[in-house]
């Protein structure tokens, strides 16, 4: 299977999965966090575990095709069939080391809007909300967010904070707040990954997908990006990680294009 | 008891619903077509996520207020319903107290524990907390109000006539719902004897004293999964996206999938059940409740 | 792991230990003696009532705190040896934490949740309030401060290696306890293949990556019941009350049933298990976690 | 059988199991109460249920002789097998009538000691606690308490405050410190029966129970005992009364004199 022939969402389930470390209890949200789950388990990540806010932990990844966390194959073998809000005890201690979140808006600082664009009181556009975004974003240890990268998404200002992140970058603002863990780590879109300081504060162009470029993201990101010392190129997914993807996501469900 | 006079008694105008409560699993979606033909109005809907169940609801007028962390399509994403109901207010005004998934789970938690609030770290820093009235910021804690719903509607696999269920997989809210609301009602794939229930005491969900009605509904569950009895059907949630996109499109679906269609069992006759049915049984060990 | 090792590394002194989580069944006594053999020092026990092992465990001189509902004996009344410590530090002085047993259990359910205490009603009006420094009163309602154990000990029926439990018969405070601990210990009638664990996640107990130890210790709740397994031996606690009602007596008592006796197996030797195993079986209906 | 040949816990069983009303939903203590419960479930409250702390409900009582709630025996036909939060949560709604507390102390305003006897820093006397029994004296709808009639349990004041009954005996004591429920309506002696108004306040004297006088009673009461208009005496148990209690209690467990 040659390199190039993967789509934008194959290498961002790809890297996604390589924020996932041995060990991890991983707190797996929906859609492509799932295939990035079931793909570090069967390669860097053998004792990985997987936590399901809709009250499920799993080792091995479903055998069959998941299009939501609570569909028959997820609950099959499942370590713990449980409520949620035992699953957000574990989050809410900080045994949860690594959650994933989607987002519709996000700003520099890692803020994330997946409620409302515009007044919430009248608003141009009604998202879904948080669901257990915001659980995620302020009781995990580190987050990393999954996004299609286009101007109006990443944006100076996100319409409603649902899930927070480094707030107003200033360090500390986390502690000062009352937040329990770490905060974003990274954002991965369809262009790039944008990783955060450790303590917080501000994101900086870590990597550019291959195929694109630093002016590309550039012009796509409503603010001013700052970049890091030296900006990589994103390592394309492997033959095996590849292969998993497709295993685990058969017709591309999640992962061709519509 | 029919889900149509389990309706009628149990879900009057303006209830508080908590419906759908194990998320993607189990969402009690004849119960809740059985609501939009009955005409119900002014409902507050509580639960955690919503698929698309509450945008159903919504988008047939039923609904007042969405009390919940996520309303939408899970696989398809947005909630067209929802959507057109918040931003232009059709078909009316919809009021909506944000949550997250773990702070709606500790609404019920209070209530079912009867004090008017317990506290949470989560949702600190979130605007969440400007939208929603019942949560409010002190000594460092969210302290997320009380929701007490006057009925939550249960989909389970097995339950008794008395009112004992069973029900596995993942259960989301589930339980504290039951023990917040003044009322179950219990949908169910199977009406089994009493001697299967209380077979398996810590299997039975909530106590029956809470529970009103049981409604032998097989299929009510359709289109969410119920572990061991059917497959999600991703494609009617793909087709249902597609088709309410606009609000004359919903109509159409909502003609035709509930407003003209009398009862479940008629649905079920338009649904390709054969393909969604699970036929690989895998059962649980048993546990010996040997007393002597 | 053998319970030796088990008390060795997870039980150090001064630990915080909840153990007998599920009140009268269950209670894990085989570990509750090897703590006792291990001459553990200042623990504090954690539980909501205590059916005699907290009291052997005072009695031995391990306990510098108790926090819990009620401690002695169910069927017995008094714990001889919790009122030597009280009223006369004998072998030490203790400090005790009371609680009702709703009020322990919202404790635990505080630590689980990681918030620095619970609100509730109950303890409005009673002299608890003034004896627990972790209750307070506030805007009418009395906050409960978490109780974090060190280690949670839980007897169930089956476990597997990799520390899938499955209890059942009534709970108490076990799942909260568990979650609320850093780390659990089990200890299991049956050790299973994990094909019998998995094959019901919902009864599973707790999330594995609580777990330290399983130990395999048949007989390890006697005299305590164990649905399935063994009946309450009524006798036993009737001997127990009536000779520690001295302290010598005491002494006696747990050098022939605890001191003297290296492990569980040399123990059952000595009880007539015959006549308190459960003979008659009666199986859970199974459900059914086909997925295709 | 005749009507004399029965011990004073046989008629206290007997006189608690007329407490129970049909439909209650009771939540059945230790001991005699467990007696009690099945007693009046086999005759005038066939639609009772009992829920116990230990985390049951039950509606037939258990088949087999039980030591404890949780004795196997209790567990097998049990309507719900469950967390002693959960039953506690329907206690705190209201949901229970009527609850049974043992006590060791108990004073004129029905409040309960079973705790501490002389100071709780240094007793005299340390008892066991409150187990569920100030759950039950603060959330149940009413709740009757059964001990041993003695000088020294039936005192001025007691020592502490376990389980609180009517407080200082003002009216509204309850309502003003936030109880929820309505508080003791009767204490159920080894000589008598004593009652409490329906809205709190202080005992009186209902009934004498068979072969005993009001003024054995208030010798061995320590406070000035009031009478009710026209003390009674207190039925005994009726043969049907007995043989239930003695199918459920074989042995004489609970009920005959050690």
């Amino acid at each position: 299977m040659a390199t190039n022939s993967y789509t934008p969402q194959e290498l961002m389930v790809a890297v996604a999965s390589r924020e996932i470390r041995d060990g991890d209890l991983v707190f797996v949200g929906m859609r492509l966090p799932i295939l990035a789950y079931a793909v570090a388990r069967n390669a860097h990540a053998p004792s990985a575990r997987g936590l399901f806010e809709v009250g499920l932990m799993r080792d091995q990844p479903a055998a069959g095709f998941l299009g939501t966390m609570g569909d028959p194959p997820n609950v099959a073998g499942a370590l713990w069939s449980t409520r949620m809000s035992n699953a957000m005890a574990l989050m809410a201690q900080g045994h949860v080391d690594l959650g994933f979140i989607g987002g519709a808006e996000v700003d520099r600082f890692g803020n994330l809007n997946t409620s409302y664009v515009g007044d919430p009181a009248k608003p141009t556009v009604k998202l879904p909300g948080s669901g257990g975004g915001a659980d995620i974003a302020i009781l995990s240890r580190r987050w990393v967010t999954l996004m299609n990268h286009e101007r109006r998404r990443l944006v100076e200002k996100v319409s409603f904070v649902t899930s927070p992140g480094h707030g107003d970058g200033t360090p500390g603002w986390r502690q000062r707040n009352g937040l329990l863990g770490g905060g974003p780590a990274a954002i991965i879109t369809t262009l790039c990954v944008l990783r955060f300081p450790e303590h917080g504060g501000e994101a900086h162009l870590a990597s550019v997908h291959p195929g694109h470029t630093v002016d590309e993201v550039r012009a796509e990101t409503s603010w001013d990006l700052q970049l890091a010392d030296h900006v990589a190129e994103t390592p394309p997914p492997s033959d095996s990680e590849l292969a998993a993807i497709r295993r685990f996501d058969p017709d591309g469900f999640w992962t061709r294009p519509a | 008891m029919s889900m149509a006079e389990a309706i009628t008694r149990f879900v009057p105008d303006g209830s508080t619903v908590a419906i759908g409560t194990s998320l993607e699993p189990l969402i009690p979606f004849a119960a809740g077509h059985e609501i939009i033909r009955q005409q119900r109005r002014d409902l507050e809907l509580v639960g955690p996520i919503s698929d698309a169940l509450f945008d159903q609801l919504i988008g047939a007028g039923c609904v007042r207020r969405v009390t919940a962390a996520w309303v939408g399509n899970v696989s398809e994403g947005l909630g067209h319903c929802y959507r057109r109901a918040c931003e232009q207010d059709i078909p009316r005004a919809l009021e909506v107290h944000d949550h997250s998934n773990f702070s709606i789970s500790l609404a019920l938690w209070a209530a079912a524990w009867n004090v008017p609030n317990l506290p949470t770290r989560t949702l600190l820093g979130s605007d969440i907390l400007k939208t929603n009235p019942n949560l409010s910021v002190g000594f460092g804690l969210v302290h997320v109000g009380a929701v007490r719903p006057d009925v939550a509607v249960i989909h389970v696999q097995r339950a008794d006539a008395m009112g004992r269920a069973h029900a596995w997989g993942p259960l989301g809210i589930t339980e504290e719902a039951g023990l917040a609301a003044d009322k179950v009602i219990l949908t169910c794939e199977e009406l089994v004897d009493v001697d299967i229930t209380l077979s398996d005491p810590n299997r039975i969900l909530l106590p029956e004293t809470k529970v009103v009605a049981v409604v032998h509904e097989p299929g009510g569950a359709h289109p969410s999964p119920v572990q061991g009895h059917f497959k999600r059907d991703h494609g009617f949630y793909r087709d249902y996206a597609e088709q309410s996109r606009t609000a004359e499109g919903f109509a159409a679906w909502l003609k035709s999938w509930v407003l003209d269609v009398p009862d479940r069992a008629t649905y079920l006759k338009r649904v390709d059940v054969d393909s969604l049915r699970i036929r690989h049984h895998e059962y649980s060990a048993p546990a010996d409740y040997g007393d002597e």
